[in-house]
């Protein structure tokens, strides 16, 4: 029969699973929004090598649409969310067009310049627009609804957001695997020229891993600022970021390594933050990054990519 | 006489292929040897583990005695292994010159410390090493592109580059991935000529990829044919020309034109 | 012959009127065009040092600022007064808070130790290619702001330092950046150079032409780590006050953006692009907050001049995608070749000058033909084939 | 304004920096502040100016560019003459800009940034417009330990800033000598999306607490609140005037009840001055001002303007800061400004507001001896 | 079938085509030699519009092809064996074929391509799965090859189709052309194996640095002594 002095210690150790078990739910939450933000960034980044940085602003673009929408013409969020999207589009396919286009043969230093310019020019505008104040951002009471399941509290919006990861993972898996565009995908993400010596339009392949791309962006904005519930023209930045380091976490051009890649990144921000004494957990950031190297270095081309078939 | 080059059952397996299956030679000094064979026999693989770009997966490698196996490529570039590649791999963005100034300064001798002073063991230095880099662009026959960048080239013209700029690197021994692809019977036949003369000017060893039947048959001493990662037959061209095992894996009808 | 290839004309285009400006702007370093000037030396040594590793040798780092902070970090260290330190940084051993350096020697040290930090972790990190380097490099910034904002006793956290002495003058500021751009130009038009070129084109054919892929790499990075960090000891005696915030990533994309706009592989674009994300910006700024033009005063608009910058960035990549200098050096080559300098001396490259100029003046008008003839025969320019290909 | 062809002749205006970081990561703080500070210059110019000499704002963007302040701090002085420069609500900034003031001889005050050693580490002609942190953080220890008799408090800082560090440091400093207790200190990073991490940490600390104290910047008041009462956390809240921003009550709603603000001023003070200002604020602007840094700007071109028609020659930099240093008694929309005892710090007093039915509520107004 | 009039191709600022003339009839094989950096390659990356004409016209089938996109210039029927194989070496062997027939939507036509692919080059079959990137270099040439060929051409360009390859294979791979050629596959053959080129081809051009210095039937060509002591290597 146990002590009581046992029995205390046997009472922590549980406190201590579900204290570890509830911080690593809160990795899965923030993981699941990184994957959201990867997994559009990894969609232009897979074919064209872009470092999109305006993939951010973009998904900036898409939560100021529906905020204004909602705020200013009462509109229900699903029309929002749609009218966000095809907005979103729209600027990420001018973008495509007067920023990457012309630089389709460049190197990919001069369209990571361009990305840059399109990133600034997005943010000064979405500033001059809506001014540099935060701006409050409300989901409707029914998906920022928090479910209990024991000591966790999850929101819909929450739940939503990690069966989309998984749900637009797999669709999105699925085209490039075994559709026609999506072979004209990898065929362009390995070798532009002979691409088009194939009769493949490399214009229309582009253009849709684009809207794709955007159009994501657009729903991952929606998710990032329903669990942030705050928006700011300069809000895409550092998830713009994230995911890029998502994406070559998880392996260049593989969705499902962006997907990993996010929730890695999320699972061990979180975990840090929680477990480690608050002494050092100032040096959250800074961590996540020599994680991401150390990992690097094991697996130079990322946790599921693979190596460049070149050889001499 | 001391062997320039003795590999002992070299192998390389990719994921359960093996590509090269126990290769072994003995390469003496001054001699040009062929190695041909079906492809995807594993020839270039062979020059590959021999020049360290890959590492051996068995095997061993004897260069003037000294073990090189496995050793780190730039290791092996410096005792006098110079290699081409069948894909060229040129260092496109630079000027032509400068493409054989890469190769030359192998064994330059002033530091970076002079260069930044500009001394005069410097810019003697840099002087000689674009002599004599210029000598082997002329030697190649391609001076008059010295200016332009070496990814404007015509591909035969790529093709005599490569070589110039491992000539400029003092070789001992040569090995040439498919030097005359891209070339057309007369230029290869003029290649035959200049290397063949490089081979008296050096004194040096080539070991020599090559398809083109006529090419191999009026310019190697020894030939090595493979198929399937193996040597096969190996032998003075007339005996490989007539190898039944040769014929009906590699030449085919071809052998009449050689 | 045309008046960009006349000696004489470079060097007043290329040295002299910049001379000239330097000094005039310089005699007050605290003046706002000083200011100016300062900066633009100071982001010439940055974007110089980080071409050499992104345009010349071919990996892509983004961490510069990393390299920055820490030479600015370090040389206060050793500038600042006993009193000064035991305020902001009383973690450092003893000896450290009384030991005070000249200015050169404090630069020097900033630089040595972000060469050293470079050399640490530049043998894990240099061994990933492209992107997944640029990530990595990316992290380093993170980390070191990490440390910065967190090791108070060091760095005085967030707060960072105030008070670093004003030593960065105009001409310790220019010295700096013309020595610095002398010793990267000769490397580059060494045999050093060209087998980074050789790396940033193929490395596997580098390697099997001897050159050792390992060591390149890692002296490239940290002589640019050096050099970003004396700029970044030079940046912090400049404004005399340091924080980690400010050697932040944006401060790192802004030095890539600089030296991609000016051209990577080419020195001269760091200069050129330097000149003009320096003077743009400033040339922009009476755009935004409601100037009066022609009697018309337009109404504020804060950002504007952030997005005709963008636009314009776009625009040249479009129309340069090499950078504005693409590969060429004919700005240094003018400055740092001793046939610029003896042109001052030959009567004929006046002659030459004076007959482009009244060419230029008249028109189209051609010189009769002996003259022109005597004038190319004269003046040599009529080199033989090895000398042409020399030059 | 300024830049090119100003056509007043130069004796009539009176040159005044206004240095804002109006876009990038500082516009947030900075763009109201230079709003309100614009405001009191045309109040003031349309009453006839100072003296008879009409005031020209001079401002240029800083971008929140370290290097960009310190230029355009040089241009107010070198090419537009400035004999004031003012503004910047954060310290780093505010350090940079006032050493090159300091340097050049011109008075700076910074309107927003609230180190008090600021003057200290400038020099003379420095001063702070707002009260310095250690007043408002001694201000809520006070307030928590002595009115709201709170004894065990958990304290959550933002460890990315000078001003956020400062302020936590300040608070456990009184709060501990006033004898209450600090159970747990966490920390978190500017822009932190996620709260839950330091959320659980502290449920599960279980130390007793009984009120908590977040030092934290507008970007985060009401997410930082929402996520904690998310997580059922209902302990009474207190913060300084980082958490003065009217997103605490958007975001949080409710969920912001029962937190303490301890700021410059309340809105809702009655006061005719405040009303005022807040009304001629929405006309010039079209918004109600966005946070407390709208009324520091504003009082601080005021208090320029006090010490410029009191200064014996208005276009002696000297003479400005000796007017400027011998300000009492001045009355604004974020307190009464005296400078005493030769320092450069005002002595203010520190409101305290409550949230209460997604309004501020006046609670009280602390004077620290 | 094809018909080039008077084609001028510039790369940045310096010509290298000049004004070049060429006809190509249905079902006829028609060899284009000429020395290293004569512009072979340039010509036939114009037809496919990888790089665009500075003056002149290109018509295909009466239709002028000058300005299309080369995904039109694909779809009306031109199919390219590019030089250098510019194969997609990330993606395996079945990929890269498959992507040769990537305008084809007859399954059954795919499928015949397909068989008749792997038949000319077994290896291939072998290594379905295996990445391209890691083939030797005659096996991407082969693979090269076999892709062109699922796309089922209406005239198929082929740059320098044998090189790389060994004599045995290269006796296969002009066999094959032979066989295409009979089955009414109209065919531009650019080869410095000039010797085998004038044997199969119906037809050649000669380029000399950037123009056409010489054309007429292979087999008079081939007898010239000017051809041969350019182009065939001596005597
Ligand atoms: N990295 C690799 N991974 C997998 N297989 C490889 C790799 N490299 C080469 N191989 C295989 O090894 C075999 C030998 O290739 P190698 O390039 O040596 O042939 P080769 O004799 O040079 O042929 P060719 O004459 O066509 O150039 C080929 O079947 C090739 O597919
Ligand atoms: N990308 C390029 N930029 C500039 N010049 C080029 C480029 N590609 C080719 N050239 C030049 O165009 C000319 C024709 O080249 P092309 O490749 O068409 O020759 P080719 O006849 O195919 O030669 P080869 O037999 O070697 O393949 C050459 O002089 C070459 O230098
Ligand atoms: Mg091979
Ligand atoms: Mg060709």
């Amino acid at each position: 029969m146990p002590t009581s002095k046992e029995r205390i210690w046997e009472v922590i150790e549980i406190e201590e699973f579900t204290y570890f078990f509830s911080q690593l739910v809160n990795g899965l939450k923030l993981g699941s929004v990184y994957a959201m933000v990867a997994i559009g960034y990894s969609m232009v980044y897979g074919i064209l090598r872009l470092i999109n940085f305006a993939h951010g602003d973009i998904m900036t673009v898409g939560v100021y649409t529906i905020l204004v929408l909602s705020t200013a013409f009462g509109m229900p969020l699903w029309a929002t969310v749609i009218i966000s999207v095809i907005i979103a589009v729209c600027v990420g396919l001018t973008a495509e067009r007067v920023a990457y286009r012309p630089l389709r043969t460049a190197g990919e230093e001069t369209t990571l310049i361009s990305s840059l310019a399109v990133s600034i020019f997005l943010q000064n505008l979405m500033v001059m627009i809506f001014s540099p104040q935060r701006k409050a951002f409300h989901l409707p009471d029914s998906l920022s609804y928090l479910h209990s399941f024991g000591t966790v509290k999850l929101s819909t919006m929450n739940i939503i957001t990690f069966i989309a990861v998984f749900l637009i993972l797999l669709i999105l898996s699925y085209i490039i695997k075994n559709t026609r565009i999506g072979m004209a995908m990898r065929a362009c993400s390995d070798n532009m020229n002979a691409s088009r010596l194939m009769g493949i339009n490399i214009t229309t392949v582009i253009v849709t891993a684009f809207a794709i791309g955007s159009g994501l962006a657009a729903l991952s904005g929606l998710m990032l600022a329903g669990e942030y519930k705050t928006i700011d023209p300069l809000m895409g930045f550092v998830p713009g970021l994230k995911a890029f380091c998502a994406a070559v976490l998880g392996g260049i051009g593989s969705l499902s390594g962006a997907v990993l890649g996010g929730f890695v990144l999320g699972i061990a921000e979180m975990l840090f933050a929680g477990l480690m004494p608050t002494e050092i957990t100032p040096y959250r950031d800074a961590f996540v990054f020599i994680l991401l190297i150390v990992v690097l270095l094991i697996r130079p081309n990322g946790i599921l990519g693979t190596k460049d078939g070149g050889r001499s | 006489m001391p062997e320039l080059l003795t590999v002992n059952g070299l192998e390389k397996n990719f994921k359960g292929l093996k590509a090269v299956n126990g290769f072994s030679a003995k390469l003496s000094e001054n001699q040009i040897y062929g190695l041909i064979g079906t492809n995807g026999a594993g020839k270039t693989t062979v020059i590959n583990m021999l020049s360290g770009v890959l590492k051996p997966s068995a095997g061993s490698v004897f260069f003037r005695g000294i073990e090189i196996t496995g050793e780190r490529p730039d290791k092996i570039a410096k005792l006098g292994i110079l290699r081409t590649y069948q894909n060229l791999r040129l260092f496109k963005k630079v000027s032509v010159l400068q493409n054989v100034m890469i190769g030359a300064q192998i064994d330059k001798s002033y530091s970076n410390i002079e260069a930044i002073l500009g001394m005069t063991r410097f810019r003697q230095e840099e002087r000689k090493l674009e002599e004599k880099a210029l000598n082997m662009l002329e030697l190649m026959g391609i001076e008059d592109y010295a200016k332009e960048r070496a990814d404007s080239l015509p591909y035969g013209a790529q093709r005599k580059l490569e070589i110039a700029r491992i000539l400029a690197a003092s070789p001992k021994l040569l090995l040439l991935d498919e030097p005359a692809a891209g070339l057309n019977p007369q230029e290869s036949l003029e290649l035959v000529q200049r290397l063949k003369k490089i081979r008296e000017e050096f004194e040096l060893a080539i070991l020599l990829i090559e398809h083109d039947m006529k090419v191999v048959m009026s310019l190697c001493e020894y030939i090595y044919a493979m198929a399937a990662g193996q040597i096969i037959a190996e032998g003075e061209p007339k005996v490989i020309r007539e190898d039944p095992k040769v014929i009906e894996a590699y030449l085919g009808r071809a052998k009449k034109d050689a | 012959m045309r008046l960009r290839d006349s000696d004489l004309f470079k060097l007043i285009i290329f040295v002299l009127l910049p001379l000239a400006v330097i000094v005039l702007c310089g005699r007050n370093s605290s003046n706002y065009y000083a200011g100016l000037i300062n900066l633009f030396g100071i982001n010439i040594i940055l974007v110089a040092s980080l071409n050499l590793v992104n345009g010349f040798s071919g990996m892509f780092s983004m961490g510069h600022a990393a390299f920055m902070a820490i030479g600015a970090y370090a040389s206060a260290m050793l500038t600042l007064s006993a009193e000064q330190k035991m305020i902001a940084m009383p973690g450092l051993p003893e000896w450290l808070i009384s030991l005070n350096l000249p200015f050169p020697l404090a630069l020097l040290l900033g630089g040595t130790l972000a060469a050293a930090t470079a050399l640490l972790i530049g043998f894990p990190v240099l061994r990933f290619k492209g992107h997944y380097l640029s990530v990595a490099t990316i992290g380093l910034i993170v980390i070191v702001r990490a440390v910065l904002d967190n090791e108070d006793q060091l760095t005085n956290g967030a707060r960072g330092v105030t008070g670093l002495p004003d030593y960065a003058s105009t001409w310790v500021i220019f010295s700096t950046a013309i020595l610095c751009l002398f010793i990267l130009y000769r490397l580059i038009k060494s045999a050093y150079g060209r087998g980074l070129a050789a790396m940033r084109d193929d490395d596997t054919a580098a390697q099997t032409l001897g050159i050792h892929l390992t060591v390149k790499k890692i002296s490239a990075f940290c002589i640019s780590a050096f050099m970003a960090g004396v700029a970044g000891g030079l940046w912090g005696h400049m404004q005399s006050v340091i924080s980690a915030k400010f050697f932040y990533i944006d401060t790192s994309f802004k030095i890539v953006e600089t030296s991609i706009i000016g051209g990577m592989s080419s020195l001269s674009g760091a200069v050129v692009g330097s000149f003009l994300m320096t003077f743009l910006p400033e040339f922009l700024a009476p755009l935004e907050n409601g100037a009066t033009f022609f009697g018309v005063r337009l109404p504020e608009l804060y950002g504007a001049s952030n997005l005709i910058i963008a636009v314009l960035l776009i625009l040249i990549i479009i129309f340069r995608r090499q950078g504005i200098m693409g590969y060429s050096e004919i700005i240094l080559e003018s400055i740092f070749s001793r046939r610029t300098y003896s042109s001052l001396l030959k009567k004929s490259e006046y002659i030459n000058l004076c007959i482009i100029f009244k060419n230029k003046a008249v028109g189209l008008i051609h010189l009769p033909a002996e003259v022109t003839g005597r004038l190319s025969k004269k003046f040599g320019t009529d080199h033989n084939k090895r000398e042409e290909i020399r030059k | 304004a300024c830049g090119g062809g100003e056509k007043e002749p130069a004796e009539e205006t009176i040159n005044i920096g206004a240095l804002y970081n109006l876009t990038g990561g500082q516009a947030s703080l900075d763009q109201p502040s230079y709003n309100g500070f614009k405001l009191a210059a045309d109040q003031i110019n349309a009453n006839g100016g100072i003296n008879g000499k009409l005031i020209n704002v001079v401002s240029y963007d800083g971008k929140t560019e370290q290097t960009t302040v310190a230029n355009n701090t040089k241009k107010m002085i070198d090419v537009d003459k400035c004999v004031v420069v003012a503004g910047l609500s954060d310290s780093n900034y505010a350090l940079a800009a006032g050493n090159i003031c300091q340097e050049k001889g011109i008075p700076f005050i910074t309107s927003g940034a609230t180190l008090p050693t600021l003057p200290d580490q400038v020099g003379d002609f420095a001063f702070l417009a707002p009260f310095g942190d250690n007043v408002q953080a001694y201000a809520a220890a006070d307030y928590a330990f002595d009115d709201l008799g709170l004894k065990k408090c958990y304290l959550l800082t933002d460890q990315s800033m000078e001003f956020t560090k400062t302020l936590a440091h300040f608070f456990e400093e009184r709060y501990t000598a006033n004898g209450g207790e600090i159970v747990l200190k966490d920390n978190y990073m500017n822009k932190d999306p996620d709260f839950s991490a330091q959320i659980d940490r502290f449920i599960a600390n279980k130390g007793g607490a009984e009120i908590i104290f977040i030092s934290g910047v507008p970007d985060d008041a009401g997410v930082v609140v929402k996520q904690l009462r998310d997580k059922g956390v209902t302990l009474p809240i207190i913060s300084g005037d980082g958490f003065d921003t009217p997103l605490l009550i958007e975001i949080a709603g409710d969920a912001a009840n029962d937190t303490y603000v301890g700021t410059h001023a309340s809105l809702d003070n009655q006061d005719p001055l405040m009303q005022d200002f807040i009304a001629a604020y929405k006309e010039a602007y079209g918004v109600a001002p966005e946070n407390a840094f709208a009324g520091l700007g504003y009082d601080t071109m005021y208090l320029i303007a006090d010490a410029l028609s009191r200064a014996s020659d208005p276009a002696d930099p000297a003479a400005i800061r000796d007017a400027i240093a011998a300000t009492e008694g001045l009355k604004g929309v974020t307190g009464t400004v005296t400078y005493e005892n030769g320092s450069h710090v005002p002595t203010k007093s520190v409101t305290i507001n409550k949230v209460e039915d997604g309004k501020f509520v006046f609670m009280k107004e602390v004077f620290l001896k | 079938m094809l018909e080039i009039q008077d084609l001028s191709v510039k790369y940045d600022t310096i010509r290298v085509i000049h004004g070049v003339s060429m006809n190509i009839k249905k079902g006829e094989l028609v060899s284009l030699i000429g020395a290293n950096g004569a512009g072979k390659s340039t010509i036939l990356k114009a037809i496919s519009g990888l790089i665009k004409a500075e003056t002149g016209s290109i018509c295909f089938l009466g239709k002028e092809i000058t300005k299309l996109p080369s995904h039109g210039i694909v779809s009306g029927g031109i199919v390219q064996v590019p030089e250098g194989r510019q194969i997609f070496t990330r993606m395996t062997i079945e990929e890269n074929l498959k992507l040769g027939a990537y305008l084809q939507r007859n399954k059954k036509v795919i499928a015949q391509n397909f068989e008749r692919a792997i038949t000319l080059f077994p290896i291939l079959k072998e290594r379905l799965r295996q990445l391209a990137g890691t083939l030797s270099g005659g096996e991407q040439q082969m693979l090269a090859i076999g892709r062109a060929l699922l796309s089922n051409p209406k005239l198929l360009l082929l740059d320098e189709p044998s090189m790389g390859l060994s004599p045995l294979m290269t006796q296969q791979v002009f066999d094959t052309l032979k066989i295409l050629k009979q089955e009414g596959i109209t065919m531009l053959l650019v080869e410095q194996n000039a010797y085998d080129a004038l044997e199969i081809s119906d037809r050649t051009y000669i380029l000399e640095t950037g123009s056409i210095v010489m054309e007429g039937k292979s087999s008079d060509l081939i007898e010239d002594a000017n051809v041969k002591r350019a182009y065939l290597g001596g005597d």
